[in-house]
């Protein structure tokens, strides 16, 4: 049970996890992430934040990775939301669940999914600050992440 | 050949997609960046820093080694800044 | 911001990260692990789970848990809510919230005090099947899975 | 001194709590077992595994060789579940 959605409204994660539970009745354990637009960058106020992606691309490549990590731990479900379009400080930008049996195997996919997101999704993040529009530059904090898995 | 361009190279090309007749001599992504950047200012400035370029073929991310064929979607972005 | 609730009732994770939320305006990521009562054990169905605990101790030692984890990472909020009383199977048992300016700190905070509550929290699970009553015995992965913490 | 039983510890002792005049010479919490087991039956099938048995007290986690005093609270338990 994969479900990936990218969508302009924003999403409930009560409404998320109650969907994921009702495909699997015995599942013991889900890890969540949220991430949200933060109220400043580069010691500025942020006004908005603007997510533009690849259709298609984002899509299969998410899946991709939700594939990945089935195969690496024993999960009950997966679930990728994440928004684009026009976005403001406090907006939830991206939600990801995981569910296992064991707390440590939804932990570890959850952690694994949003590391591969960040360096592997088609997203780009541009915000609009004071001094004007800049896209967000990639950081390298984020290939590391991703990095640890391939150990 | 159907080019597709995100973020900040959209904006230096000025379009979000086109689809070219690329000769038959341009066999990988290197290549196509190098005819690319040919076909004017637009084109220059946003290979102007190759590091900072991305490339998918079919909505795979590939390498600039990789071949290209005539009916491939090859796209180009700046690294991936979702999440 | 700690909040600790030992409760019969249930919860709710919208709620929960919306108050959490209230109280931080620039969180950028939340991570959450949901536990849930799980449909069998020892191959039989599970008919009822009813968790005893010491009041009074159980949340200080989950607010001396917390407290470490406040020194060890950098975070905006920390929410545990755990009930007591008698659960029936896929009923929510636990829940714990880590928000942070950074996914990895959040995500280790909260497997940092699951792993702790596992084996510190004083609570216990009696399991109603159709042979009985059982308690629920310790499982030394948990005694593992804290340890790692102290490495 | 006001004990306390848990889970299975309490169902063979049978109370959940009681106060009990402990002799001087108890001063640790071995001793303070093995002067429990002495009072009866179902003292002595909550203590049969001593190695199931964890203690606090005051609310704090403590070995075997922690100190007892007159005024103190110190519950029994076996390894916790909760979570």
């Amino acid at each position: 049970m994969i479900k990936i959605s990218i969508q302009r409204e924003d999403f409930d994660i009560g409404r998320e996890i109650a969907l994921l539970r009702s495909e699997h009745k015995s599942v013991g354990a889900i890890v969540s992430f949220t991430g949200l637009v933060r109220d400043s960058s580069h010691g500025e106020p942020l006004i908005t934040m603007t997510l533009e992606h690849y259709p298609g691309m984002t899509e299969r490549e998410i899946m991709r990775i939700a594939e990945n990590a089935h195969q690496r731990w024993n999960l009950d479900g997966l679930t990728v939301v994440h928004r684009i379009g026009e976005l403001h400080p406090s907006e939830q930008i991206v939600l990801v669940l995981a569910a296992s049996k064991h707390r440590n195997e939804a932990f570890e996919a959850a952690q694994f999914l949003m590391d591969y997101l960040k360096v592997r999704a088609p997203f780009w993040k541009m915000e609009k600050r004071a001094t004007g529009e800049h896209w967000v530059d990639a950081r390298s904090s984020d290939s590391d992440a991703a990095a640890r898995w391939e150990r | 050949m159907k080019l597709l361009y995100f973020a900040w190279l959209r904006q230096h090309i000025g379009r979000n997609e086109e689809t070219l007749d690329v000769p038959d001599s341009i066999a990988t992504v290197a290549q196509l960046i190098d005819w690319l950047i040919e076909r004017g200012e637009g084109y220059r400035a946003a290979f102007a820093d190759g590091t900072r370029v991305r490339v998918a073929i079919n909505q795979h991310h590939v390498d600039r080694d990789a071949r290209v064929r005539k009916f491939d979607e090859v796209a180009f972005f700046p690294p991936v800044t979702g999440g």
